[in-house]
């Protein structure tokens, strides 16, 4: 990849590497967490900031770190920045804590975090690192919040967002949508729709 | 607490199933599931590890962090040992069966945040097992895992025959079966509550 | 637990726990160590990657071994074609000629102009057909368009047409010649572009029941065979056959073929 | 153990240990804040689940705290609070409950949970817990078995954890005053 842009890297994260969609890594916390889009918001903000991080260290490091013991290593730096994130938002901020205490520890195993410190920061930069986590992360803020959204509507017949009832329609709420099952069944729905748009591009490009 | 090994076994297997109930493992079955032979390396490796870590966890919290009382280091001491067996099994595989090492990819690392075993070990110890229970539950929701990613497998690569239309192929059409899965999976949840 | 204990015992525990993951971790890379040549990792890495096996190899990590062991030609790649092959020779040292692009080539005529035998409703593969039945079609030489090719191909490059015939897109073809293995009839074929004039048949009938069944079926007139100033083509049971090498592509025999089941192809994008 | 090797051993302690002291230096302060906090979140708990108490005097046994004593102004007993912990349909429920000393219910507050999302976790929602304040011992059971509580649809497992939370409580503090 030598032609390496800020934008490009971005962008890249976002639509051609969407976590969730093309690189298909972090399903646990889309599936587990996105009933509601609040929780997605929650989810995707403190992964970012954790994404953030072990992608700079791990690529500043990335000379030093021996082959051998690479997956540890990895892992002792992402499992650091979790457990900052987690100490410090119990004690300074408890209302958020509240909020997202469940997602904090599932940050840890979410699959993004240590995909891309295996699959890019240990091979770029620490400049495009970073610049990549913040494209993976908005990727994956995208994702989960159009989740949350379809799944909260459906689910419960309105969106509240931080109190406030954002939409709400008319319908007896389907609970499926809250079981996983729903989940399942809305990832697929979006992957179809961004599949089929892809084929119609390349139909047309070929 | 007393939980009996039955009732670990049939919550590890089917009631509290890692993949289909809990969400817990999935970027790893979703991406390996394509056909048997990966499906069945990649859940022996889960497997393997998911043992190990139990093991190793299980002594590490009750004869280090609880006598210590650092509790908060819980879940990075328990991460770097999955992590530490997984780099093992990395070895083992690319050692013993280089072409499972190339179909199973960057899976192979996956397995360390494989939310599955972190999953069990933390319930372990939130649950504070004894060892016994401990491992067993090690046992059966590896084996949970492996019925549901070999399931899916044969599902996965009897379905390639099926006439589906050119944007579900794929990973939709896998996520279309999940669902499925999961439904079955949750009504048992409903049969039997624990 | 005053501070100097909480940071000492974290310390030793994790260091510990480092410190014993570092020593295992060290004497198994010793233990499982692989001694891998690097040159096959850096070949592998520039490799196509599909593990189609059109190399005849197991994937594409065979190759690059049996490629630095010298055991395999340096193009032996159809599907990473001119551009990997010059990648992989210059890893070697070895310097590559331009290949001549080959790609697949249906050689039936048949399709809608052809009767059906039997209503078959079952799984969409052709192979399956010739399973369960004769073949779908008059003809059982013949393509029955059931897509068994538009699933073998890793890479989608063929979509059957509404005339029941698989199309090649040649563009995402990597002519890894997976589709002409799994064709149960024989009819996909490679053809190198240069190679223009074929017989768009692979009927052994005789002409009566080829003419009953089919409108462009070849009924072993060996008119071509007399025509032909080359002596390329051959009659064996009541089948034309083209031998490329001797072919001029002068297109004697495409105009005295009466059931115009010879045919001079135009190279355009999709055969 | 040849130089390489060192190195690698000498890579890994040094990032363990620097990972150890990160995370036990930033333990201390959080811990100590943490603390703070939850003493704060406790009285105030224990003033929503018994509103008309006015301060609270812990009941030990060794140094663990077992339940509080509830009195008014004029320091006369009016009723006691508690913090239980009780097994739900996922994991534990954390919940305080305050009753007078006929042992009728004046309030109850989950604390914590770890239900399911949009199911269990409904059990925190007033629409809930509503309806404990008033309801004396006897009738604190489901709706559908004869008592004063409606359990949340899909969610009866959880609903019934937090009653049968109440009534343990409740019995300790019987067997102890």
């Amino acid at each position: 990849m030598a032609d390496m842009t800020i934008a490009g890297e971005f962008f890249r994260g976002i639509v051609k590497d969407n976590p969730v969609f093309a690189l298909v890594l972090g399903l646990c916390p889309t599936l587990a967490v996105t009933t509601s889009v609040e929780n997605a918001i929650g989810m995707s903000g403190a992964a970012l900031f954790v994404l953030l991080g072990s992608n700079t260290i791990v690529s500043a490091l990335r000379k030093q770190i021996p082959p051998i013991t690479r997956i540890p290593m990895f892992i002792i730096i992402i499992c650091t920045f979790v457990t900052i994130i987690d100490m410090v938002m119990e004690a300074y901020t408890p209302p958020l804590y509240e909020a997202l205490g469940i997602f904090i520890p599932l940050i840890v195993v979410n699959c993004i975090i240590i995909g891309r410190a295996e699959a890019y920061a240990n091979r770029n930069t620490v400049k495009f690192s970073i610049v990549d986590a913040f494209g993976i992360g908005a990727g994956f803020f995208v994702v989960l919040v159009a989740i949350g959204a379809i799944r909260e509507l459906l689910g419960t017949g309105e969106i509240v967002l931080f109190g406030l009832k954002l939409i709400s329609i008319p319908i007896t709420p389907a609970t499926f949508m809250i079981l996983p099952g729903g989940a399942f069944m809305t990832i697929g729905v979006l992957m179809a729709m961004v599949n089929y748009n892809k084929i119609r591009k390349a139909k047309k490009g070929a | 607490m007393e939980d009996s090994l039955f009732s670990i076994a049939v919550n590890g297997i089917f009631v509290q199933n890692f993949l289909l109930v809990q969400f817990l493992g999935l970027c790893s079955f979703v991406g390996v599931s394509k056909e048997t032979k990966s499906a069945a390396g990649m859940s022996a490796a889960v497997l393997f590890v998911m043992i190990m870590a139990s093991i190793a966890s299980f002594l590490i919290y009750t004869y280090l962090l609880l006598p210590m009382g650092l509790t908060f280091l819980t879940t990075i001491s328990f991460i770097i040992v999955i992590a530490f067996l997984v780099q093992l099994v990395e070895f083992i595989i690319r050692k013993y069966s280089p072409p499972l090492y190339r179909s199973l990819g960057i899976f192979l690392p996956l397995i360390t945040t494989n939310c599955a075993i972190l999953g069990v070990v933390i319930l372990n110890a939130r649950l504070d097992y004894g060892f016994i229970q401990s491992v067993f539950y090690g046992i059966t929701a590896g084996l949970g895992y492996t019925m549901v990613m070999l399931l899916m497998a044969a599902i996965r690569e009897k379905s390639n025959a099926l006439k589906v239309p050119e944007a579900v192929e794929g990973l939709p059409h896998a996520f279309f079966i999940t669902t499925l899965l999961s439904m079955a999976f949750v009504s048992y949840f409903q049969v039997i509550p624990t | 637990m005053n501070p100097v204990a909480i940071i000492g015992g974290s310390a030793l525990v994790i260091g510990g726990i480092g410190f014993l993951v570092g020593i295992i971790l060290i004497w198994a890379s010793q233990k499982f160590a692989v001694e891998t040549n690097p040159l096959v990792e850096e070949v592998i890495e520039v490799l196509p990657g599909a593990n189609c096996g059109a190399c005849g190899y197991a994937g594409c990590a065979d190759f690059g071994e049996k490629v630095v062991d010298g055991l395999a030609p340096v193009d032996g790649c159809p599907v990473g074609g001119f551009d990997t092959a010059k990648l992989v020779g210059e890893l070697l040292g070895q310097e590559v000629k331009e290949a001549e692009s080959i790609y697949p080539f249906v050689r039936c005529n048949g399709g809608l102009h052809c009767t059906d035998n039997i209503d078959y409703v079952g799984i969409e593969d052709c192979r399956a057909v010739m399973m369960t039945s004769i073949g779908e079609k008059g003809c059982k030489y013949g393509c029955m368009g059931r897509g068994t090719c538009v699933r073998a191909c890793p890479f989608g490059a063929i979509e059957i047409g509404e005339d029941h015939f698989p199309h090649i897109n040649k563009n995402l073809c990597k002519s890894c010649g997976l589709c002409v293995e799994v064709c149960p009839n024989g009819v996909m074929v490679m053809a190198n572009d240069s190679e223009q004039v074929h017989v768009l048949c692979r009927s052994h009938d005789k002409g009566k029941a080829v003419k009953a069944v089919c409108e462009f079926g070849c009924i072993g007139c060996k008119i071509c065979v007399k025509n032909c100033p080359a002596e390329a083509i051959t009659v064996t049971n009541f089948l034309a056959e083209i031998d490329q090498e001797k072919c001029t592509n002068c297109g004697q025999c495409v105009e005295k073929c009466p059931q115009k089941s010879i045919v001079m192809r135009s190279v355009e994008a999709t055969a | 153990m040849n130089k390489e090797y060192v190195m690698v051993m000498v890579k890994i302690l040094l990032l363990s240990v620097i990972a150890a002291v990160v995370l036990g230096a930033l333990y201390i302060p959080t811990q100590a804040q943490l603390k703070v906090y939850q003493e704060e979140q406790r009285q105030l708990s224990l003033k929503i689940v018994n509103p008309d108490a006015d301060h609270f005097e812990p009941v030990k046994s060794g140094d663990e705290t077992l339940y509080y004593q509830a009195f008014d102004a004029s320091n006369n007993l009016v009723g006691y609070c508690f913090f239980h912990d009780q097994p739900g349909s996922q994991g534990t429920i954390t919940l305080a409950g305050g009753i007078n000393t006929e042992y009728t219910v004046t309030g109850v507050k989950i604390m914590g949970h770890s239900e399911t999302p949009g199911l269990g976790a409904k059990i925190i929602e007033d629409s809930f817990t509503g309806q404990f304040p008033g309801v004396a011992e006897d009738d604190l059971m489901l709706s559908k078995d004869g008592g004063a509580i409606d359990a949340i649809t899909g969610a009866t497992v959880s609903s019934v954890a937090v009653i049968d939370g109440l009534h343990a409580a409740m019995d300790e503090i019987k067997a102890n005053e």
